[in-house]
């Protein structure tokens, strides 16, 4: 057994809302030469199995985990797809090593989501079939319904979500990864379109396309390959019911159950005190309040107001999605852990640029699978 | 320190049907609950779990190891699905081994689900998505021509006859007579039947293909402590081994499937298998068509290119042969719920090895399998080694 | 176990069961359009069959010509080093006499699905595509064929810009 | 990062479909909940014993302990507004000039996704009791839209 594994190599291409001069293979074969070329590995005879996150209805293909295998170098090896967030597949890449049969892992996550014409009719056939579909549904509906009861039984108010936005948009402009960076007020959020009120257009993050892929070794291989390794300290995943009718529809309980996953693994009681700096699910700005509770950087009702006083701001106390999130990066389906996962490296690394923060040693990334999922990950990460 | 050991501790599955009632988070839950009942555990002693499905398409749900989940034994654990497309089935297994074998558990439940009568009219229209969408796809492709196309290349690279090759449905569907869960086993049938059957792509005929069918199908896998713990009959994940070749699949010789020796010869590795031919007791290859349970043979190395069918020939693939090949009657027989069709394979040889299959008891007390399975576009190979 | 089991579950429905109404059911239809882009390999393939052309891709590392085109190579990894326009004919790698559309229709003349590998590409390498022309019971493993192209003027940079393969004389 | 590039001629994008149609049986549970609340115009649940819980809609196993439940419950007709939304955006993502109030009706430990009427969205309260609406027999076919929505009780 291998216990301690490391991510050495990183690579993405810049996300965009649209991506017309490459296809979905050529945009992660970007990625990969870029993760490979960082690991310092060449993927046909070091990498020793590949891990890749997918859902069939985003990519328009069924049984799609058949075409990811050439654009990472994973022609004729062990490959896999998890239907996972990126951090699913940095989990299982994770576990891959510890058994002690592989050294060399690599992840890739991506998304295309522009070359989707009927998103939204696509996310509504994840829907219940018989209890839900019928009513034909935008699934928005069910970010309304969650926010709705969040705002309601945290006290937090509206224009806390809309400080969210504020916050990661602003954050994206020094991101040259990020393509929505703005420089909003909490009026300008608030005055847009209502979707699913409370739950406004401005709230929710737009889709864009990108690929990331990453590489993990074990311990011995890790140091070989770089001075700077990235430690995984914990992983957790959890699901709570997928029914909306069995879930608590204020909590984000599956985020509080990997949570406490990954903490236990990484020996963390105190997450404020351990964690330096945190990229968080931000896919309807809410989410990153109601996260901020659920991985217990505060008491229930208190992230609204942390974060209107700045306490989630670069230079505070817990900066959270500096990146820009996915406000501010785009909501990359799959790939969206992945994309939180980035930033922390970068950011352990000290290779952040301008929106690097100083003094980062542990680094939190959360994600959450969508609607209608109770789903999601977190991942624990130390220089 | 060396491997965690994985065991088999416990296996439920549904009846393979045509058509099922249940939803497919009722077929989940049917095999998990009698998986949990199989080695006296509940809920709280499972961990976490692993699921396989194939296409969301056929289930009609996106995210469907989402929707799946609480049929599946997930509310509020640790959640994975994992994919593969046709080789799932073989594939989730190794999953939960992964999962036990990382360290991070102990015991996990391990779902295959597959509710293919969803897809309407027919599942078979399903798989034009599985071609490539530019370059494929405008052509119309069906399923069919995939087996179609490796089936021919693979007679004639051989010289195989269409009567060699119907033995193998014959003997499968023979043994599915005895399975209790099967769809169409049939004691009486013969090579006749399998020829004169109407042909639907050429050189594949009715009778050469496993029925489209729903069901479920669980396993529990436990680390070696709590194994020996539950049961005096551990069945042990001995090795596993996965490769997925090149989506370019017109660019590669379809007469033998590389990519299913490269996971047997991984399997083998792990599990120290020096001849496989002496040291396999039991084969369950994938035999979703019957000319691929002879293909397979050859690239798991349990016979020579282009000689498998000499195995159901002299006797040797039979029940009561020296290395039994698809005693649970297969995907021919039993039936073939894409995901549940392969793990039913794992089922299966935790029962013979066991001493617990009931009629299709192979005789001679086996010692060691081998389940494998095989899927997108002719383009991957799962393999399990399980042994006592 | 299965020894001990005497129930499995599992409720088998028939197709009368559902259009008598013994059963509850719904119907859902998915809604999925897309918008592929068809990036710089498949892009260049599809423009190179509008102008009645084959294109293939050499990687000179592993001394390679692959079809269709792609900018990398999946064996090496490394960049692919040029397009290559192939000839429009090739051998019958392997075939199937269909009786049943994609959508499950029987047909009474089969289609002829076949890989046919590309001359000018490297050995094993080639395209599924239909054979036309020929009477069924003649196709061989191994026959030389030729692209039948549609009209320049129907053209649209398509792989049906071939309407098919046919019989070509032996070389 | 590739030596090749684009070929100026090359068509940008390939427009194609999904396509995916499906029948879905309303399954174990299902057939039973649907049929009683056509017939009947009653919602039932089903309670597990062991975990103290009782499921509504009625499901046929616990998602807790995986047991087989068969203690159906009438949990009549009238249940509490867990949570609401106005949604304004159609399937398709255009915005719709018809807003829809949705909520979570809550039965016990359980409920029910439905819209909410005879109601404006100002008149909502968190926790207010609400009440199934059913269409006429004759329309009814077995369906989460045979209750054509939940008004003030």
């Amino acid at each position: 057994m291998h216990e301690r594994v490391a991510i050495v190599g990183v690579g993405c291409t810049g996300f965009r809302s649209a991506s017309p001069e490459q296809s979905y293979k050529e945009m992660v074969y970007e990625a990969a030469v870029r993760a490979y070329n960082d690991a310092g590995v060449d993927p046909r005879s070091d990498i020793e199995s590949f891990v890749t996150v997918a859902e069939d209805f985003h990519e328009g293909t069924s049984i799609f985990d058949e075409y990811t295998p050439d654009q990472i170098g994973g022609a004729l090896k062990p490959v896999h797809t998890i239907t996972g967030d990126g951090i699913h597949g940095i989990a299982t890449a994770y576990m891959l090593i510890r058994t002690g049969q592989f050294d060399i892992v690599a992840v890739e996550g991506h998304s295309k989501a522009s070359n989707i014409k009927t998103l939204p009719s696509i996310t509504a056939y994840a829907q219940d079939p018989v209890l839900n579909r019928p009513l034909s549904l935008n699934s928005h509906f069910i970010a309304g319904l969650e926010m709705n009861r969040f705002l309601h039984v945290s006290g937090t108010l509206h224009e806390h979500c809309a400080a969210v936005v504020t916050k990661n948009r602003f954050n994206a402009l020094s991101n040259p990864l990020a393509p929505y960076g703005a420089d909003l007020s909490i009026e300008d959020v608030l005055s847009g379109p209502i979707f699913s009120w409370p739950l406004g257009k401005r709230e929710i993050a737009d889709h864009s396309d990108g690929a990331i892929v990453m590489v993990l070794a074990s311990q011995e291989i890790a140091n070989s390959l770089t001075d700077k390794p990235i430690w995984i300290l914990g992983v957790g995943w959890n699901n709570d019911s997928p029914s909306l009718e069995n879930r608590d529809w204020s909590r984000a309980i599956y985020a509080e159950a990997a949570a406490r996953m990954a903490y236990r693994q990484a020996g963390i009681n105190n997450p404020l005190e351990a964690i330096d700096i945190a990229e968080v699910d931000d896919t309807y700005a809410y989410k990153e309040l109601q996260a901020l509770e659920a991985l217990g950087f505060c008491r229930e009702g208190e992230a609204g107001n942390l974060t209107i006083e700045g306490f989630t701001s670069p230079d505070s106390r817990l900066p959270v999605n500096v990146s820009g999130g996915s406000l501010g990066m785009g909501n990359l389906l799959e790939a969206n852990g992945l994309a939180r996962t980035y930033e922390i490296i970068l950011q352990l690394r000290g290779e952040a640029g301008a929106q690097q923060v100083e003094d980062t040693n542990i680094g939190l990334a959360q994600s959450w699978r969508g609607v209608p999922t109770n789903s999601g990950a977190v991942l624990i990460l130390a220089n | 320190m060396g491997m965690r050991k994985v065991a088999v501790v416990g296996a439920g599955m549904t009846k393979f049907v045509r058509r099922a009632q249940e939803t497919p988070k009722e077929l989940s839950w049917e095999a998990a609950h009698m998986a949990l009942d199989s080695c006296e555990m509940t809920m709280d002693d499972i961990e976490a779990v692993c699921l396989g499905t194939a296409p969301d398409a056929f289930d009609g749900i996106h995210l469907n190891g989402e929707y799946l989940s609480d049929g599946a034994g997930a509310w509020r654990k640790p959640y994975m699905r994992s994919y593969v497309g046709g080789g799932t089935g073989v594939f989730v297994p190794i999953q939960g081994w992964y999962h036990i074998a990382s360290g991070l558990f102990d015991v996990v439940m391990v779902v295959a689900e597959e509710k293919m009568s969803s897809f309407y009219p027919h599942a078979q229209a399903a798989f034009l998505t599985i071609f490539d969408h530019i370059t494929e796809r405008p052509l119309k492709p069906n399923l069919l021509w995939i087996f179609a196309l490796e089936m021919n290349r693979y007679m004639t690279t051989y010289g195989i006859s269409k009567a060699d090759i119907a033995q193998v449905a014959v003997q499968h569907k023979r043994n599915a007579a005895d399975h209790p869960c099967s769809l169409l086993g049939d004691a009486d049938i013969t090579v006749d039947d399998i020829l004169n059957s109407e042909v639907l792509a050429w050189p594949v005929q009715r009778l050469d293909v496993s029925p489209v069918s729903d069901g479920a199908v669980a396993v529990i896998l436990a680390a070696e402590h709590i194994a020996k713990r539950i049961t005096d009959k551990p069945v042990w994940i001995e090795g596993v081994g996965w490769h997925l070749d090149t989506s370019y699949w017109t660019n590669r010789d379809l007469a033998y499937p590389r990519y299913v020796e490269y996971a047997a010869r991984m399997a083998y590795d792990m599990a120290g298998i020096k001849e496989p031919r002496k040291e396999i007791h039991i084969a369950e290859p994938y035999d979703p068509f019957d000319y691929k349970a002879l293909h397979h043979l050859e690239g798991l190395q349990l016979a020579e290119r282009g000689k498998a069918p000499e195995l159901y020939s002299d006797g040797t693939a039979s029940r009561t042969g020296n290395m039994p090949i698809c005693p649970s009657g297969g995907l021919l027989g039993v039936g073939n719920p894409i995901a549940a069709a392969g793990l039913m394979k794992i089922a299966e040889l935790f029962w013979q090895l066991r001493g617990e299959a009931g009629l299709r008891q192979v005789p001679g007390q086996p010692r060691r399998g081998l389940a494998q399975a095989w899927g997108d576009l002719m383009q991957v190979g799962t393999v399990v080694i399980m042994g006592r | 176990m299965t020894a001990k089991i005497k129930e499995f579950p599992g409720t088998s429905l028939n197709e009368q069961d559902f259009s008598d109404g013994k059963i509850l059911y719904n119907f859902d239809k998915l809604n999925g359009a897309f918008s592929w882009d068809t990036g710089i390999g498949i892009g260049a393939y599809l423009a190179s069959l509008k102008n009645g052309v084959i294109l293939g891709s050499h990687c000179k590392t592993c001394r390679k010509i692959v079809v269709p085109p792609r900018i990398f190579c999946e064996w090496c990894f490394r960049p692919m080093d040029e397009f290559i326009p192939l000839q429009d004919t090739g051998i019958v790698n392997t075939y199937s006499l269909c009786y049943v559309t994609w959508d499950v229709q029987r047909i009474k003349d089969p289609e002829i699905p076949a890989v046919i590998n590309i001359d000018g590409a490297s050995p094993l390498h080639g395209i599924m595509h239909m054979l036309g022309e020929i009477d069924p019971q003649e196709v061989k493993i191994g026959m030389r064929v030729q692209a039948v192209w549609k009209p320049a003027h129907e053209r649209q940079g398509s792989i049906t810009d071939i309407l098919y393969f046919k019989p070509a004389k032996e070389n | 990062m590739p030596l090749l590039t684009r070929d100026p001629n090359s068509p940008l994008n390939w427009q194609g479909e999904l396509p995916v149609t499906n029948r879905y049986t309303y399954g174990l549970a299902g057939e039973k909940f649907f049929r009683t609340l056509k017939d009947e115009c009653k919602i039932l649940g089903t309670y597990c014993p062991h975990c103290d819980h009782t499921y509504v809609p009625a499901a046929i196993f616990c998602e807790r302990c995986l047991a087989k439940l068969d203690e159906w419950i009438d949990v009549g007709i009238s249940g509490e507004v867990d949570t609401y939304t106005v949604l304004n955006v159609n399937l398709d993502g255009s915005l719709s000039d018809v807003p829809q109030i949705i909520a979570f009706i809550r039965f016990g430990d359980g409920g029910l996704i439905h819209r909410l009427g005879e109601i404006e969205p100002e008149q909502i309260n968190f926790g207010m009791t609400v009440q199934a609406v059913f269409k006429p027999p004759s329309e009814r076919i077995g369906s989460i839209l045979d209750i054509v929505y939940f008004k003030p009780a």
